[in-house]
């Protein structure tokens, strides 16, 4: 077993920091906010997967970030590539700069489970996403064991856990004094050289406090329940934002568009941009022509709950969702997955 | 209260003069949320406290269109305390809901609370404990009002030297996802297609960068002028923490100190932008 | 103008405005004010007749005040429509008498010395000339305009001496022939009662009117002490209205002592107008009211009025400050008593005539004022003192009066012998079952109409108002019996009626400058000790001198005076003084504007002197000088009388004039030259023509000024700068000669100042209505200053001449032209064709909130049944204000549409 | 022109009855007139919304000028009392988030104002020049990884 003390784990990603970009969990934002909000997000700094310089700028002690890290991987917005006007005047198409290795650190287990779905969409078949997957190969992920399941997380009733180390490069779990450090992948046995890892004979693993452990809906009941009236009850609450797609970490839905810009020095530049998008817009299924097969707010909300947990499944061969309980928190009307997919489970197939 | 809102809840479903009650319940873990009854029997999920501090005259503005075109539209009683009421008010000026569609369950308001149980912050400002409009009222008024708004938080950043405002203003919008909960959750943000999502990025693009992201909040903010009612709805919902009602409230203080005292939802008379044709020597920004 | 008025496809609206435009090219409302001209254009011949015996005199418009004009005037000799038209305004007189009287014409009347004619005016309204002459509180006089000069006519002794000179020779009138076959009984031989049967037996039917007393006249006889209205004046008068077949049965009540109730009045008659008064007096509520001693005015009065014998103690006490209580009071004094009036308020918040206070002071009645009975005191039965206490004035209660409170322990006693009570009455309504009451113990009845809530029943006068001034009571017989007239004939009660008169306050008037002051004359009174002792009429009526001499002062505010003169003397029956203004809808496709210009007003200018000396003119006064009909006869002179030898024109007056306007008004320098020309072929003169440079542009213009300067007229180059009045009459001119570049001067007889075209003063309410724009000159805008020059930027509004802009006749004949060619090209067309830049709604994006249609200036946008916006393309002028204000992009101004605007921008910034 | 060679762009709204006549009129009278006025031209000053002056902006404008007709001369007669409302709002809320207030003018100027609107244009230009080009994270990040 291999062990890290902390502040040797400290001076490494200050070295680390140094070479090639790290990205690790950061508090950000104003600290004076509002303490007693109702709104968790207003209450103070939020924790973000960001680019450090260095060990003391990582938040140790948090639950999840507010974005998931699939914000590096896809982000927000990139732009694939510009057209610009040559001296010659003609027109010369730039393309956009490639990923550089970088190191993701801190990442937790089900953010890490999340990128399956990505890496499935993206680079499952061909033409791989060139962007998705130099970013992928490029970066390491070293990640941090949750030492328990938080309020709202439900991992362990979606085939995960805290402690696991299935999607990571290394996974570092916090023990007396320091961090027992699992390499779990070549790419993780390149950078652990660096660490400058101890081996020990036995070291004593904390058990992760669990969550009650529920059961799914079979492909039977979600076959059953997509006509049901049911979704219009939960869609009567919903306010058809995009919260909880935003926060996922295993939505990848995308718009691509090209834009003209105008430069501060009047030069007309053509972009092509590609962002986040998301199901629950009112705008995202309309078709050329102007019809929209999810017009209606129920429908696209229970489009939600199919992706994660019977299209994606079919379709990939993958868990659509990780139970990282992000949207179980940001919802602001509470509407709570657990809450649906135990409603589901619980009716008889019709 | 409580139970005069399910006593009023019940008898409303069993005439069968409304198809369904908008208010308050707690969810399972907890955290209280909108409920929707339609049946009498489920009229004691209903509760009302100072946890309730959602805007329901949100959801009016769907329920009050036919789903389909010729189906009539049910209707539907909501629970409104003063501050969802000027929503409501505005609602009805622009046309969005019908009055006879909608049984206001009117609450006389003690105020809403903090998690933390200390007042709202917006409820120390708010000097209306009766709705300006309802079918029915529940609950007794306290006798004592909070001062009038005189926006301090909004002098504050007034007060900042331009440069900080900017860099204060650039810090917060850099966190937007452009989730569009702010706009989703504002009862007065209503239109079909924002124009922020036109599939032609007529205004914006798809960019989540800050131009597109200044754009959607300045504008959205504008076009909330004379509208909004400062019920803190989108910076309750936002998931980023960002302080969205600084921006609305400004609009509203400029609107009430440029056109006449204007308070949106507290007279039948619209936005004061398409309405009033006097004033102009009062604006000093003209030169 | 001929030809136009006389063509079949022409309708001319005469004296008449345009109040409100509606609608869009093609499709406009237009809504019409139709002056009533008081004369029907399809009879009047334009004879002239008419004019004759007019007694009002006024300055005549069009010869911009160098002559006058009578009330009923035909605007100018070749008017279209040559018809005549009557000059008439409201009047604060008529308009504040309850019975709404012809003041202005019986006074106009009496100043001519046409009394009987007076008279006959007087009743064509009212039987109770000499009464009303008499009694009425005249609140006319306090609205009198005259009161701005000195002092109000004396307007009710006016109207007493019409009668009292006029109606003792007047023949009896014939009995008036029935018309219909319906019969009204009227209960009440009061003013009220008597002044509906007066109408109603002149409209044709049959009348009876009950009496409950001996007498007829109501109040009037037995409330009235006959040293205020002898009994003979009253009785002529009721004769008067017998003799047109009234018929009246004394001493048959209503409800009681055997009379026929109001259920067979009902029955035997087709209608009912209640008129029982106010008779019953109000109780003091203290103790010792029952003493013997104890009177009531109303008894009182009547006792005396009906010859009774009445007793009354040596000392009397009158409560109260009605015109009652005084006339109690002198009723009393004349028997011989000693008298007090004791009143709750102060002097000012009496209800009496002022007049009679006044007299009944000098009379030696004594007043105690803000005291009240609390008790009358008695010994052995018979009254010794009555008990009072002082009050003061609180706040003011629902009459606006201050409400009189108690001082405490303020009491005081008077000793007296006899009370008579009089602080109000009430009508007795026991006897009429079937009648509804108010709170206040009178009638109800419609303030208007005076309809009962009973089928056919109508009721007015004191039983409905409670006690009130004769008046009154007249107005409201009036009102009753031309609504039992409707009810009747199956007509409207109210449709087409006038309740409310324009208050005297809102009617301005406007006072001549230099009026001279006159006196109000007061009519002479009977000796005071003659006074004291008889019941003889107190008044002695104004003698012909006095009364043609008051009627002299009257300032003909309505200037027609109604005297009903001219509708003698028109053989068309042409003159219809009860015309009203009528409201024409129009729907037109097009609209010409041709609302001219203002000639501008020298005045603004003193240092022209106009207004200083009669022989500075403006071009306008000096063309009518010429005119063979006009004041002279087509002369040139000045206002002595004399061919001026000197004659001064100065060019550019209000025109090309920083301190006035701007603008070139182009005519002016022709017209100048003719003015020359005339002066100089007329009389010789010698002619300065003071010009800033000659605009002789057109046809024959330059040789026109080619053909003056032979005539030998001295033009001196540079702007006239003033005209300064001599002592001896004589006008210097002064100017800088330019070409010279020194000052000179010149001393002539006349000036001519050749005064601009501006646009009218009423051009932003034209503009407003018609949706025009306008220039910096104040003129209409054209659409376009070359390319559209008759059309306006609302589409199907043409302008036409000078309200375009200044021109002479020629060019506003081809501007008009152009406008009615214009106008034809939409009518021959039948479709109209718009500017594509109009508003398009994306029903998709419209949420129907309403913005869009409350910016949008023209009300082109409306929400539809699917509440969303739709634009009216025809009314749209595609401002694009609907677009900034809506928050979807929904609706887009075709041409300026978002996408192009933001292509635009970027496209600009590139 | 300025020493340090910046060209302030600015983009002005001109209404087509008053302004746009105005700057014509300018321009025949041979008015001397900022080269750096941009101008759009539109029907009435009120279909300027507030969303085409942050375009502008947003899009390298360093200034926008907003000309109208006089109050109470407005061609279509109540557009301009809508500019007058929304356009200082705007202002007042740019201000608010940073954006210095003298890059936003609204102004009036009718078809006979030459001067007017050789005084105003010059005035504005001169100010935003004052103030330097307006630095908003426009291409941030254009060639992001």
């Amino acid at each position: 077993m291999k062990f890290i003390e902390t502040r040797a784990l400290h001076e490494w990603l200050d070295r680390l920091a140094q070479e090639m970009p790290l990205i690790a969990p950061t508090a950000v934002g104003p600290q004076e906010k509002a303490p007693g909000s109702r709104n968790p997000a207003a209450q103070g700094q939020q924790v973000f997967y960001r680019e450090v310089e260095g060990a003391a700028q990582i938040a140790w002690d948090f639950t999840r970030t507010a974005l998931s890290a699939r914000e590096h991987f896809m982000p927000k917005t990139e732009t694939l590539f510009t057209i610009e006007t040559g001296p010659d005047g003609k027109a010369v198409l730039h393309e956009t700069k490639l990923a550089q290795p970088r190191v993701f650190f801190g990442i937790r287990p089900c953010d890490a489970r999340g990128l399956r779905v990505l890496d499935a969409v993206m680079l499952g078949q061909e033409p791989a996403d060139v962007y998705y997957a130099q970013r992928r190969q490029n970066t390491t992920l070293v990640g941090l064991a949750c030492p328990q399941m938080w309020e709202d997380c439900f991992c362990n009733s979606v085939g995960g856990a805290p402690d696991a180390a299935d999607d990571v490069d290394i996974l570092l779990i916090q023990v007396e004094g320091g961090f027992a450090v699992q390499v779990v992948t070549a790419k993780g046995e390149r950078l652990a050289a660096g660490m400058g890892l101890q081996e020990v004979e036995r070291l004593e693993l904390p058990q992760p406090k669990l969550n009650e452990q529920f059961a799914l809906p079979t492909q039977q009941q979600w076959l059953a329940s997509f006509n049901d009236v049911y979704w219009q009850r939960v869609g009567d609450r919903c306010l058809s934002c995009r919260i909880c797609s935003y926060v996922c970490p295993t939505c990848r839905c995308f718009d691509v568009r090209d834009e003209t810009v105008v430069t501060p020095q009047g030069e007309r530049i053509v972009r092509r941009v590609r962002a986040w998008d998301s199901c629950q817009g009112v705008n995202y299924r309309v078709q050329a022509g102007g019809a929209n097969p999810r017009a209606n707010l129920e429908q696209r909300l229970r489009n939600r709950f199919y992706c994660k947990y019977y299209y994606v499944p079919i379709d990939y061969a993958a868990d659509g969702c990780v139970g990282c309980g992000r949207c179980v928190i940001a919802c602001p009307v509470n509407i709570d997955i657990r809450e649906v997919l135990q409603d589901l489970a619980r009716r008889e197939p019709a | 209260m409580i139970e005069d809102i399910r006593a009023l809840a019940r008898e409303l479903l069993e005439k069968g003069a409304v198809k369904c009650v908008i208010g308050y319940e707690v969810g399972p873990t907890g955290r209280v949320r909108p409920a929707f009854v339609y049946e009498p029997g489920e009229v004691e999920r209903l509760i009302f406290d100072g946890r309730c501090d959602q805007n329901l005259v949100t959801y009016l503005t769907r329920r009050n269109k036919p789903r389909k075109k010729g189906e009539e539209v049910p209707t539907t009683a909501v629970v409104v305390k003063p501050c969802d009421a000027r929503s409501l008010r505005v609602l009805l000026n622009e046309h969005q809901v019908q009055r006879d569609k909608v049984y206001i369950i009117g609450v006389a308001c003690h105020g809403m609370q903090n998690a933390d149980g200390t007042p709202e912050l917006r409820c120390t400002r708010c000097d209306q404990r009766v709705p300006l409009l309802y079918d029915a009222l529940c609950g007794e008024p306290p006798e004592v009002l909070a001062v009038r708004d005189a926006y301090e938080d909004v002098q504050q950043i007034e007060a900042l030297p331009l440069e900080e405002r900017l860099a204060y203003w650039l810090g917060e919008l850099d966190r937007c996802i452009r989730c569009y909960a702010c706009r989703q959750a504002c009862p007065t943000c209503f239109c079909s297609v924002c124009e922020a999502e036109r599939d032609d990025s007529l205004w914006v693009g798809i960019a989540d960068r800050i131009p597109e992201k200044a754009f959607f909040h300045i504008i959205r903010a504008f076009h909330q002028a004379g509208r909004c009612t400062e019920c803190n709805a989108c910076e309750a919902v936002c998931p980023m923490g960002i302080p969205l009602s600084l921006i609305n409230r400004k609009i509203a203080k400029d609107v009430a100190q440029m056109m006449g005292g204007y308070r949106a939802g507290e007279s039948e008379e619209p936005t004061p932008l398409v309405t009033m044709l006097t004033g102009e020597e009062a604006i000093d920004e003209i030169h | 103008m001929m030809d136009a008025g006389r063509h079949p496809n022409i309708e001319l609206l005469s004296y008449s405005a345009v109040v409100d435009v509606q609608g869009y090219v093609g499709n406009f409302q237009v809504r019409v004010k139709k002056k009533p001209r008081y004369i029907d254009l399809t009879k009047c011949t334009g004879c002239g007749e008419c004019v004759k015996e007019c007694p009002v005199e006024v300055d005549s418009e069009f010869e911009v005040g160098l002559t006058k004009r009578k009330a009923i005037y035909r605007p100018f000799a070749q008017a279209i429509p040559p018809a005549f038209v009557i000059d008439k305004r409201p009047s604060p007189c008529k308009s504040t008498c309850p019975a709404h009287i012809p003041v202005q014409g019986y006074i106009a009347l009496i100043g001519q010395g046409k009394y009987d004619k007076a008279l006959a005016l007087i009743r064509e309204t009212t039987a109770f000339v000499g009464t009303l002459g008499r009694v009425c509180h005249h609140p006319c006089e306090l609205e009198c305009k005259r009161k701005d000069v000195e002092a109000p006519l004396a307007i009710c002794a006016l109207k007493r001496f019409a009668y009292d000179v006029a109606a003792p020779t007047a023949p009896p009138p014939a009995p008036v022939e029935r018309v219909y076959g319906e019969k009204v009984a009227i209960v009440g031989t009061g003013p009220a009662g008597l002044s509906a049967a007066y109408d109603l037996v002149r409209m044709g039917y049959g009348v009876t009117v009950y009496e409950a007393l001996p007498v007829a006249g109501g109040m009037l006889a037995v409330g009235i002490p006959a040293y205020r209205l002898p009994k003979d004046v009253l009785q002529q008068e009721i004769d008067y209205i017998k003799a047109l077949g009234v018929e009246i049965k004394l001493n048959t009540p209503i409800g009681r002592d055997g009379g026929p109730t109001l259920e067979d009045l009902r029955r035997d008659y087709d209608a009912v107008f209640l008129a029982v008064g106010a008779h019953r007096s109000r109780q003091l509520n203290v103790p010792g009211e029952d003493l013997p001693g104890v009177l009531h005015s109303t008894d009182f009065l009547r006792a005396l009025n009906l010859g009774q014998e009445v007793k009354i103690g040596k000392r009397v006490a009158v409560i109260g400050g009605g015109n009652a209580a005084i006339d109690a009071a002198r009723s009393a004094l004349r028997l011989g008593s000693q008298v007090t009036i004791v009143y709750r308020r102060s002097r000012a918040e009496m209800p009496a005539i002022p007049a009679e206070v006044d007299a009944a002071e000098e009379e030696g009645i004594a007043f105690h004022f803000l005291a009240t009975p609390v008790r009358i005191l008695g010994e052995n039965g018979r009254m010794t003192a009555m008990e009072c206490i002082r009050m003061e004035l609180g706040a003011p209660d629902e009459s606006g009066r201050r409400r009189p409170v108690p001082v405490p322990s303020s009491e005081f006693t008077l000793e007296v012998d006899t009370v008579i009570v009089s602080i109000g009455q009430q009508p007795d309504l026991a006897p009429l079952a079937g009648v509804e009451a108010t709170g206040w113990g009178t009638l109800t009845a419609d303030p208007d109409t005076m309809a009962t809530p009973v089928e056919g029943v109508f009721a007015g006068g004191d039983a409905v108002t409670g006690p009130a001034s004769a008046v009154w009571a007249v107005a409201a017989g009036k009102r009753a019996a031309e609504s039992i007239h409707r009810y009747l004939r199956g007509l409207d009660l109210r449709q087409g009626r006038v309740f409310e008169w324009p208050k005297a306050a809102d009617i301005q008037v406007e006072i001549p400058a230099g009026i001279e002051k006159a006196a109000r004359r007061e009519m002479a009174a009977l000796p005071m000790a003659e006074r004291k002792s008889t019941f003889k009429e107190v008044e002695l009526g104004f003698t012909e001198e006095e009364a043609r001499a008051e009627a002299a002062r009257c300032l003909s505010c309505a200037v027609c005076s109604e005297c009903q003169e001219c509708v003698k003397l028109c053989e068309a029956k042409a003159i219809d003084h009860n015309m009203r203004e009528e409201f024409v809808d129009l729907e037109v496709g097009t609209i010409i504007v041709a609302t001219g210009f203002a000639d501008f007003d020298p005045t603004r200018l003193p240092q022209y002197s106009y207004g200083r000396s009669p022989n500075i003119l403006t071009g306008m006064e000096f063309e009518r000088l010429t005119s063979a009909g006009g004041p002279t006869g087509g002369e040139i002179l000045t206002a002595e009388g004399k061919v001026p030898e000197r004659v001064a024109i100065i060019h550019c007056v209000g025109s090309r004039d920083v301190n006035a306007n701007r603008h070139c008004s182009r005519v002016c320098c022709m017209y100048a030259l003719k003015h020359a020309h005339l002066v100089r072929e007329m009389t010789g003169a010698e002619v300065y023509e003071f010009y800033m440079d000659m605009r002789t542009f057109g046809k024959g213009y330059e040789e026109f000024y080619e053909r003056v300067q032979e005539d030998g007229v001295i033009f001196v180059r540079g702007r006239g700068t003033e005209v300064r009045v001599r002592e001896d009459g004589k006008l210097v001119v002064r100017a800088e000669d330019t070409n010279l570049g020194r000052p000179v001067s010149a001393t002539v007889d006349m000036v001519i100042l050749g005064t601009g075209m501006e646009a009218r003063p009423d051009a932003d309410q034209v503009a407003r209505l018609f949706g025009l724009g306008r220039t910096a000159d104040g003129f209409f805008a054209e659409a376009h200053p070359k390319l559209r020059p008759v059309e306006t930027n609302t589409e199907g509004v043409f302008l036409a001449g000078t309200c375009q802009g200044p021109r002479d006749v020629p060019d506003t004949v081809a501007h008009a032209s152009a406008a009615a060619a214009q106008a034809l090209a939409l009518m021959s067309k039948g479709v109209v064709t718009i500017s594509p830049t109009v508003s398009h709604v994306l029903t998709r994006f419209c949420t129907g909130c309403g913005k869009c249609v409350l910016a949008c200036p023209y009300n082109a946008i409306s929400l539809n049944g699917d509440g969303k916006a739709e634009v009216n393309a025809a009314l749209c002028k595609g401002c694009g204000t609907c677009a900034a204000a809506c928050p979807s992009d929904a609706i887009v101004p075709l041409h300026f549409t978002d996408d192009q605007l933001v292509a635009q921008i970027v496209g600009v910034l590139q | 022109m300025s020493g340090d060679g910046f060209e302030p762009r600015i983009v002005a709204f001109l209404c087509n009855w008053c302004s746009y006549a105005g700057a014509d009129t300018a321009g025949v009278s041979r008015l001397e007139l900022p080269p750096n006025i941009l101008p759009v031209r539109v029907m009435c000053s009120g279909r300027v919304s507030a969303e085409m002056v942050l375009k502008a902006l947003l899009s390298g404008a360093d200034g926008v000028l907003v000309l109208g007709c006089h109050i109470g001369d407005c061609h279509y007669g109540s557009g301009n009392h809508r500019t007058v409302k929304r356009i200082p709002l705007l202002r007042r809320l740019m201000t608010y988030m940073g954006i210095e207030p003298d890059r936003l003018r609204l102004d009036w100027v009718s078809g006979a104002e030459a001067g007017h609107f050789a005084k105003i244009t010059t005035e504005f230009v001169e100010a935003v020049r004052a103030l330097g080009p307006l630095s908003l994270p426009l291409r941030e990040d254009l060639d992001t990884g």
